[in-house]
């Protein structure tokens, strides 16, 4: 039941064609050490959902630069204009999402829903091939819950159960894509044992949590 | 009036819209400016939507802590009696009603209170972000721009690029004055004495109706 | 912007035919004072969301002994006679909802959405008058969000903004509530000062809550 | 065996199909009882779905918790390395499939795996609570009680009483044998060397299908 592995553990868990959901908000709550050893990894045609694709030389955007995915769900590019390029010349397929919507629909996926109705998106080419329902009058696009092979998700501490508690704005996506993918890998600045975290302040309850990567340094 | 000032006018009368004890959401750019005015005797809580409610200024250079940025992914700090969460939290408190006020910019708003704000087929296509959920959920929506982009309208009878919401916008507020989204179309609440009625409806695409207690526009 | 009222102040808004959410497990996590508040006033025909009807002499059930209630909904009555009796003596309007269900339907009537789909209860008698859909071959049940004009809460502490902190297992139907009420009064053992609670511990930011009453007794 | 005796001897075989790292709900009665039978070397994690991972004993008298209760609403602890949570997420990981297996009691359950455990209809309504979300939710789902209830039959070919679920049963254990459910129907993979097989049979109102691995039973 130890759940510690090295970040190249964990990339080489990654197969081609596999679905990825990365954490993290502009580089914010991203796991750093799982992505480096991702890209130095032959993997290929994989699939992501991600917040936003970073920057060319920071966070998932690095995946990006090295041609890892065949598909992207993201609800922002604009800070990596390698993601833009690769769309306009039709490199590779990617697809805005609202980040409202994209988080819901993660967590639908992790939390056993068929899908859900927003407003969010309608009228709009969001709108393009969804179902548009009425509900008291009011119209909401039904959206479809969104799993992933792999969740590699960042938090600021773990302990050996695989509870993860944060701190800041690091949390973002990483909770919903938790209890979203098949294998949930965490990297985390620091493992601690079992009794040192207070319940109370657990976000991500271990029992959603495969795999921890542990990024302390010997600094 | 040059860019800098142009703005700051904008973002002060932007200011005197907030009520003590809103909750509102700025969007990158322009929109930001608008916590630098906020009245003393006004407590407004600026919620983040990367994940929480309480921003504060931008911290002292050696004191940006990485794991507190805004939704620009810019170091900033969170105020006393703030608080994080996730991101499907953050999006649930915006399409639920609870951000009482959200200032954005856009590309074009059009008579039937249409917005485009995210994307130019073709040339530039950041992402929606944020943006469409915001638009869905806010109570009130204050555009924030300039009223023209290199002499061409953005006030227009219809939106010609892709919209990021359907009828959503209530005020609009650029340096030539302020105004107002109704049932009829445009209505001109202030204008800013530097330009007559005529200057502003000549930089306007679709017909601007007065409002009878039209005024000059303060800040 | 105090928010501090006391428990008969916050039982007097709750006028006639009113719905009201209450929160608590078996009344872990209820409130108590503003409950009993509402026991002594006159108010009737309230609407109740509830998880369970607590026992005839603690939490919810002590309203529903007094005949509060001229519908109930809620996961469980069965520790509560009384509930059970106005039922099949036609008195009172008993709806059974899965606890799953009914904490995701008040979660989407706080956080915008218009429904969600749930495998829960397809096949039995909750599907009745219900639209099935089937979403990759699976059925499942459209279930519409709930809202009321009142969620009376309960939490460990709050901070002068409402920002509300927990322990134990207090949270359980509390955080859903919060967001799902046009007006959200919370009931705490102890009110702290504004910036005496951290950030990272609050479970539902004051934004969500318009009252605050506080049980700290002189003992 | 006494009627004690009889429980435990169903809580113990059912204490055998739990795997080392299992998340694992035990319903309210019987299922309880399983907690008291897990092997040393098997650690199991308890989930209380009224928002917690980590189940504990029930503490020393003077030692309560109120704060800390489990669904039933009795006083009990969290072991170190536990998570407390709200309701909405634990019925999101219930229905999202995160918990392994779901211990629960039930009235009827029928060849074609359907059970009805939370009415008889004029007679005993207390309601589903979240039986409905665990029998859709768990991986696996386990009926633990007697073989009939005063002499009367419980499996059945077909369930009269209102379903709590369709089709959700995975394996019955009761005091006479093991039942797996299978698409031909109820198929007998243990039986308690006490019963002849006939006895059994004859206490089942369904046709009882032979393993051809069948066994004894074990505890």
């Amino acid at each position: 039941m130890d759940k510690r592995i090295t970040p190249a553990k964990a990339a080489a868990m990654v197969k081609d064609g596999a679905s990825v959901m990365v954490g993290g908000f502009l580089c914010c709550g991203t796991p750093d050490l799982v992505i480096d050893a991702l890209a130095e990894s032959d993997v290929k045609d994989l699939t992501l959902y991600t917040n936003d694709t970073g920057f060319v030389d920071r966070g998932v955007g690095k995946l990006v630069v090295k041609k890892k995915f065949r598909r992207i769900f993201a609800s922002h590019i604009g800070t990596n204009k390698e993601t833009g390029r690769q769309m306009m010349e039709g490199e590779t397929e990617v697809n805005l999402v609202p980040q409202g919507t994209l988080a819901e629909q993660i967590r639908a996926g992790g939390f056993g829903l068929g899908g859900f109705l927003t407003p969010t998106g309608v009228g709009t080419e969001v709108e393009k091939g969804k179902q548009v329902m009425e509900i008291n009058g009011k119209k909401y696009l039904l959206e479809l819950p969104v799993r992933a092979d792999f969740a590699l998700i960042f938090a600021d501490r773990a302990d050996e159960n695989g509870n993860l508690v944060f701190r800041g704005a690091l949390r973002n996506f990483n909770p919903v894509m938790a209890a979203a993918a098949d294998v949930t890998i965490a990297e985390v600045r620091e493992i601690v044992p079992v009794g040192a975290l207070d319940p109370n302040d657990v976000i991500i309850p271990g029992a959603l949590v495969n795999y921890i990567v542990e990024a302390k340094t010997n600094g | 009036m040059d860019k800098q000032q142009t703005q700051e006018f904008i973002a002060k009368r932007v200011a005197r819209e907030l009520k003590d004890g809103d909750i509102v959401n700025l969007g990158i750019g322009l929109p930001t400016l608008v916590a630098n005015f906020v009245p003393e005797n006004k407590k407004v809580f600026f919620q983040s939507e990367n994940g929480f409610i309480g921003l504060g200024p931008t911290p002292e250079a050696g004191k940006e802590d990485p794991d507190i940025v805004n939704a620009g992914g810019a170091c900033v700090t969170i105020l006393p009696g703030g608080a994080f969460f996730d991101s499907a939290t953050s999006f649930g408190i915006i399409r639920g009603g609870h951000v009482n006020v959200t200032v954005l910019g856009a590309l074009q708003v059009d008579e039937k209170a249409n917005i485009a704000n995210y994307m130019i087929p073709g040339k530039m296509i950041p992402g929606m972000g944020g943006a469409m959920d915001l638009l869905s959920g806010a109570k009130m929506v204050i555009v924030a721009m300039e009223h023209t982009a290199k002499g061409n309208p953005k006030l227009m009878r219809q939106c010609s690029l892709p919209l990021t919401a359907v009828g959503a916008v209530d005020l609009i507020i650029t340096e030539m004055g302020v105004i107002e989204l109704k049932p009829e179309g445009f209505v001109l609440l202030e204008y800013n004495p530097e330009y007559t009625v005529e200057e502003i409806q000549a930089a306007t695409d679709a017909p601007l109706h007065l409002s009878p207690n039209l005024k000059k526009m303060e800040v």
